[in-house]
């Protein structure tokens, strides 16, 4: 699963973008939610949504991985234009993604759970699931092997993998969905708030498991978060979208000086950032 | 070693229930030789309970009237009476029950699915002697029902009694003009067709054929459809306490004429009676005789002593319910003297033939003449008119009908 | 070790009962086997996958007409019937699935409603093929050869198929079926980012349980030897739902211990009833209907408010209980296998 | 002309749907419950106008008022002890418990009063009347105009009574119904009120009919269609189905028989909802991601 680094910095050499979001608008109902929204993110790059409350970045995120169909613009993965896919197809392709409130599946142990990000990675049909052929227990046996080897121990989950996953603290929640998110053995990461709620040492941690998986798993990363400090700390390339539109794009360092950003952000809506951080 | 001695205790379990089953049941089998059980399954609860309870009473009081009188040739008789809910699988379960608590010479049920359900297996293995509260006209069937045996004429039966009497009272010059109203039941519908096919040999013209609900339903449509029909005689089948009466009622505001008629589940006096002035005149088949007072016939005279013995309300009208219980036990009973006496043992077989060897027997007043049974039914009956005049006394204005066949 | 042991007492237990019992019991007991295996169906498709089925009455019975014809008109051995039933109904169900795509909640639970009166009414109106109201009767079920004419024998075919039926329902659950299936019921949108296809796994889960509903409806052919449209009611299907509730919705055990449960409740009103006869005098049986309402409605009821999980946590429970003492009173080393 | 008599009647009986349906209606807006226990509380209704006009010297004006009072107090006891539980629970626990309900209510009637029908006292004027050349009984009209009657005072209630506002308030979003102050308990409470009042109304004008039996609720059994039909969040528009329903039930058993009674109503919802999920009249209910 770990691939050598060699192959990243070969699968970064062409300067196509993994994913381009392209003049892409959506209404609901006279309601501009995005307008215009174009924003590019390399390949095995960690990039940051950033705006205030409303400014459409969930949207945006919905609309990568399929569940709004935006009423004009494009979206191509490594060079395709998915828009007219389902959800279903695009985690074919190898996009997957957490949730902004956690959505984990009651009635299924924490290793299930996780075990239910890697359904495109499996091949078990009816007949074959009903009698449990031995196919079937063979990829079922090494998925596990994989998620209890590979996945589980970065996140401190193996004490946790025969649990029931209600009553498990949030924190540990919100790392089994990374998990789940893992197993789909991912191209594109998208992570909807990955640190809302949690302390600043859960928040440390979770930088680190970012980098580590973009490292190790050669995983481009999207992610929305208000947290300032781990967005300006981790992210190679932040855009910052208000009212539905990009307002700027750059690195770090070129947003937090930027002056739109700043009034459109910062200067707006920051009470809107400490209470994230509460 | 824990799970040792777990396992063994298990083990000593299953052997201890084991043997404890097998006791039982032999012991069962040995104790059912003396008294005689039967299994009388009937609709107690659920849109046919109203009958169900009558006909419940019908079988109880039989079996106080036969153990009075020293039971079956010195046999006392047992019923065990079951609530099948109208329901094919409960109506089962029952005389499995009842199999499993002492040896069943006779089964009774609650209606034709009861009969289709039992007849397969019970035709090969248990081989019981079986009557019901149906009058399905497929359960003539010797053939298909060997160990039914229907108590009186079939459906069919009745209503060509009714329609062969329309064609003898019918007056003016016009052929009569004929309405069948029937609920959407499997008893609904049993002899639609063949009915209407009767009507048109007599020459009667059948102008509506109306399909309704079994229960709570608005008749108004059925009634304006009348209106357009203006039949002359309205025929009822297969209704338990509702719609018809309604009807009736409906179509008298309505002011139509039409002469309503009913075969055996609508003919009951209580209901009769509560529709008034309306139900004046209403016409149907029943098989049984109407009114046990003064009568001096064996049967029908101990039905009325014990009718007025346990209900001091009774006005001397048995229901028909009722008597469908006392006559399919009659069936049974004497099917079961003559096997007795001819030495032989009580089986479905030699229950059966006896009753169809029987030559016009006298069932002691609940027929008024002599039956045969013919194609495994009694097809006698009698037609009747409820006279608001003499407080609804239901008057025979036929003589006793046999339909040959 | 002790789990052994206990399966085993129960093998001896369940291939001894024709022997046993009365016929009675073994009756029951075909019975149960029968709603187990239809319970089993109809908790993958709304226990596990959440899609409210009311028509499961309405695919059971395309088993046991499927299983009737084919007896009856070919001579068809059981085992191929029960077979071919359950293709039968799973195509049935997954037509009647088809609304799933669309509807959710309660208005596939609406949508499933018209399946049931529609397959009902198709059954009552098929004439002669389906016998209208009186139904028809079923030849006696063949096996290589061997006659099955009575409960006893048949018995055997009802015990084989419902432990497979058991067996294969516990595998599904073990793969991504039967993960998708749980996704989809826990919130089915998100199920889709992890490549579930929802058109694809709902109209599944509705043929598998309606599979499950037409193998049970061809035993019960096979055994009841009738087949009538009211057997099938409305009625019916919330019976099976009442099963999976009072059970447990998303468990195997407690289908199993629901169905079997359903099935006896009445035979113990009955008996209860029975025995306090001379107490009641004869409204004793005649009660038994609507105090069998009763108990139905106030199980449901009450599970639903205060045990929603059902009797297999119950059982759970009580069980990890005695594991728990069995444990303390014997070493650790045994503790492990149990 | 046969046809528009025919039509007349089924609209007159498709008054009790329009009846039943609102009351069913209140209650799911309040608390997203399908009450399928709606036929069983009619058919309770009924009987408790038969048992209260049995007292001897009762008017039989006091009898309904007093049925009514117990159907609201059954009402309320249910939506005590049972439905407060389910809110937030997944439909089809609602759909189950309130069908145990009505197993329960059905049972202890049966209990009670036993399965033989009893015939309710003629409230209901009977003579037909006559409009031009058609003819309809008189029970079909009054008990439409009365059914009608209710469900637009209900209607009004619901608009324009300040406890109407904050049950509308409640409909609309619990949570920020909560946060206006509104006690949404007793709203809830309330719509179960009005549901007891309008199925008690329905009762007895069905009961009127065919006389009552525990089996009178089966009378309720596409009132649910009725519902989907016209849009589970539109007053009015139940209403209206109601009588299209009622249209629909008469023309089928009419021209096609009885025995299509049963499926038409669910067949039509069925091919409505695959047009439009949210009824004819019904609005889109979003759903948030």
């Amino acid at each position: 699963m770990v691939s050598p680094a060699v192959d990243r910095l070969g699968a970064q050499s062409p300067s196509q973008p993994l994913l381009e979001v392209a003049d892409v608008t959506l209404t609901f109902g006279g309601l501009h939610a995005l307008s215009g929204v174009s924003v590019e993110f390399e390949e095995g790059t960690i990039n940051a949504i950033i705006g205030p409350n409303g400014a459409g970045k969930t949207t945006l995120l919905n609309v990568i991985s399929g569940f709004y169909l935006p009423q004009q613009g494009q979206i191509r993965f490594q060079g395709r234009d998915i828009l007219s896919m389902p959800p279903s197809a695009r985690a074919t392709l190898g996009i997957a993604r957490t949730f902004q409130n956690i959505s984990l599946y009651r009635g299924m142990s924490v290793l299930e759970n996780i075990k239910l990000g890697a359904h495109t990675t499996l091949r078990t049909n009816v007949l074959a699931g009903g009698f449990f052929s031995r196919a079937t227990r063979r990829q079922e046996a090494a998925l596990t092997q994989r998620i209890k080897e590979e996945i589980a121990p970065p996140l401190r989950l193996n004490e946790y993998l025969d649990d029931p996953v209600e009553g498990l603290a949030y924190g540990i929640q919100k790392r089994i969905e990374l998990a789940r998110a893992l197993a789909l053995s991912p191209k594109l990461l998208l992570l909807d708030e990955p640190v809302a709620g949690m302390n600043s040492s859960e928040t440390e941690e979770m930088a680190k498991l970012i980098q580590r998986v973009r490292a190790e798993w050669d995983v481009t990363i999207i992610m929305i978060e208000h947290d300032m400090s781990l967005v300006m700390g981790i992210s190679d390339r932040v855009a910052v979208l208000s009212l539905g539109q990009t307002v700027c794009e750059g690195t770090p360092a070129q947003v937090q000086t930027h002056p739109k950003a700043i009034e459109a952000y910062l200067g707006v809506d920051d009470d809107a950032v400490t209470e994230v951080h509460a | 070693m824990f799970s040792l001695k777990f396992s063994k205790r298990n083990l000593l379990g299953i052997v201890g229930a084991i043997t404890l089953a097998t006791i039982t049941s032999s012991a069962a089998l040995a104790q059912s030789k003396e008294p005689l059980t039967w299994s009388v399954n009937l609709s107690l609860t659920g849109p046919l309970a109203y009958s169900g309870e009558l006909q419940a009473k019908g079988f109880e009081e039989f079996a106080e009237w036969v153990n009075q009188n020293g039971g079956i040739r010195g046999r006392k008789l047992t019923i065990i009476t079951d609530d099948t809910q109208y329901k094919v699988a409960v109506s089962v379960a029952n005389l499995k029950r009842a199999q499993s608590k002492a040896t069943i010479s006779f089964a009774s049920g609650d209606g034709t699915p009861w009969v289709r359900a039992v007849s397969p297996e019970n035709n090969q293995t248990h081989k019981i002697l079986m009557s019901s509260g149906s009058f399905a006209s497929d359960l003539v069937d010797a053939a298909k029902y060997p160990l039914h045996f229907v108590p009186g004429p079939n459906y069919t039966d009745q209503i060509i009694m009714l329609l062969e009497h329309i064609k003898k009272s019918h007056k003016g010059s016009a052929p009569a003009r004929v309405a069948f109203i029937y609920s959407s039941t499997e008893f609904g519908r049993d002899p639609i067709q063949a009915s209407k096919a009767h009507a048109r040999q007599l020459g009667l013209e059948v102008v509506l054929d109306e399909e309704t609900a079994f229960t709570a339903v608005d008749v108004s449509p059925v009634v304006v459809k009348m209106r357009g029909a203006q039949p002359d005689y309205t025929i009822f089948q297969g209704y338990a306490t509702s719609v018809w009466p309604e009807v009736i009622r409906l179509a008298r505001e309505y002011g139509l004429k039409s002469q309503f008629m009913g075969t055996i589940w609508a003919m009951d006096r209580g209901i009769i009676v509560k529709l008034g002035k309306a139900a004046d005149g209403y016409t149907g088949v029943s098989p049984y005789t109407f009114k046990s007072t003064g009568s001096k016939d064996e049967v029908l005279s101990a039905i009325d002593a014990l009718r007025r013995k346990n209900d001091p309300a009774y006005d001397g009208y048995p229901t028909i319910p009722y008597m469908q219980s006392w006559f399919s036990a009659l069936m049974a009973k004497r099917a079961m003297e003559i096997t007795i006496d001819a030495g032989k043992p009580i089986t479905g077989e030699n229950l059966a033939k006896a009753l169809r060897d029987l030559k016009d027997w006298n069932t002691g007043g609940v027929f008024g003449v002599p039956v045969n049974i013919i194609g495994n039914r009694v097809p006698v009956g009698r037609i009747y008119k409820y006279d608001a005049g003499k407080n609804f006394e239901p008057v025979p204005i036929s003589d006793w009908i046999t339909v040959n066949k | 070790m002790g789990r052994i042991s206990i399966w085993v007492s129960l093998a001896v237990l369940l291939l001894a009962l024709p022997w046993a019992s009365s016929g009675y019991v073994v009756f029951l007991a075909c019975l149960c086997g029968v709603n187990i295996v239809a319970t089993l169906g109809l908790n993958i498709t709304t226990g596990y996958t959440g899609l409210l089925s009311l028509s499961h009455a309405g695919f059971v019975a395309v088993g046991a007409y499927t299983t009737a014809l084919l007896s009856n008109h070919w001579g068809v051995p059981i085992l191929v019937c029960i077979l071919l039933s359950g293709v039968m109904a799973s195509l049935v169900g997954g037509i009647f699935g088809l609304p799933s795509f669309r509807l959710k909640g309660i208005y596939l639970a609406v949508a499933t409603l018209a399946a049931q009166y529609t397959i009902i009414f198709a059954l009552r109106q098929g004439g002669p093929i389906t016998g209208g109201d009186s139904g028809l009767v079923v030849s006696i079920p063949q096996i290589g050869g061997l006659a099955l004419d009575t409960n006893q024998k048949f018995y055997f075919v009802v015990l084989a198929v419902t432990v497979l039926a058991i067996w294969i329902s516990r595998n599904l659950f073990f793969t991504r079926i039967g993960r998708a299936f749980i996704a989809i019921r826990e919130r089915d949108f998100t199920a889709e980012v992890f490549g579930i296809n929802l058109m694809r796994y709902k109209a599944l889960a509705f043929m598998i349980g309606a599979f499950y509903a037409g193998v049970a409806g061809s035993l019960l052919a096979g055994f009841m030897r009738v087949v009538t449209p009211e057997q099938f009611s409305l009625t019916e299907s919330v019976f099976y739902l009442a099963a999976v509730v009072v059970g447990g919705a998303g468990s195997i055990a407690g289908s199993i211990i629901g169905a079997v449960f359903m099935t006896l409740i009445p035979e113990f009103i009955a008996f209860a009833l029975e025995s306090t006869q001379e107490a009641f005098g004869f409204r004793a049986i005649a009660i038994l209907g609507s105090v069998r309402e009763i108990v139905f409605g106030g199980m449901i009821v009450a599970f639903l408010v205060f045990e929603p999980r059902g009797l297999s946590e119950v059982a759970r429970r009580i069980w990890a209980r005695l594991k728990r003492t069995k444990s303390s009173s014997s070493d650790n080393a045994h503790s492990k296998h149990t | 002309m046969m046809f528009l008599e025919y039509s007349l009647i089924g609209i007159a009986a498709g008054g009790i749907y329009g009846l039943l349906a609102l009351g069913f209606v209140f209650i799911f807006m309040a608390s997203g419950v399908f009450n399928f226990a709606t036929g069983q509380m009619m058919m309770l209704g009924a009987y408790f106008f038969l048992a209260f006009s049995k007292i001897p010297g009762l008017p039989w004006w006091a009898a309904f008022a007093l049925a009514i009072l117990g159907s609201i107090v059954v009402a309320i006891i249910l939506e005590w002890v049972v439905i407060r539980r389910l809110i937030g629970q997944p439909v089809i626990s609602a759909v189950m418990v309130t069908m145990g309900l009505g197993w329960m209510l059905q049972g202890t009637a049966s209990l009670i009063w036993g399965q033989v029908p009893q015939q309710l006292p003629d409230v209901l004027p009977r003579a037909p009347i006559f409009i031009g050349e058609i003819l309809v009984p008189g029970r079909s009209v009054w008990g439409f105009v009365i059914a009608i009657a209710v469900a637009l005072a209900s209607v009004v209630y619901f608009r324009y009574s300040r406890t109407g506002v904050a049950l509308r308030a409640t409909a609309s979003d619990q949570i920020t119904a909560y946060s206006m102050g509104i006690n949404v308990p007793a709203s809830i409470r309330l719509t179960w009120i009005m549901a007891a009042i309008s199925t008690t109304f329905a009762g007895v004008i069905a009961g009127s009919i065919n006389g009552v039996t525990p089996e009178l609720s089966n009378v309720a059994i596409s009132v649910i269609a009725v519902v989907l039909l016209g849009g589970v969040n539109s007053v009015g528009g139940v209403i209206i189905a109601g009588l299209m329903m009622g249209w629909l039930e008469t023309i089928s058993g009419v021209y096609l028989g009885g025995h299509w009674r049963e499926v038409i109503p669910y067949l039509a919802v069925l091919l409505v909802l695959l047009v439009r999920p949210s009824g004819l009249f019904g609005s889109k209910l979003v759903e948030r991601i």
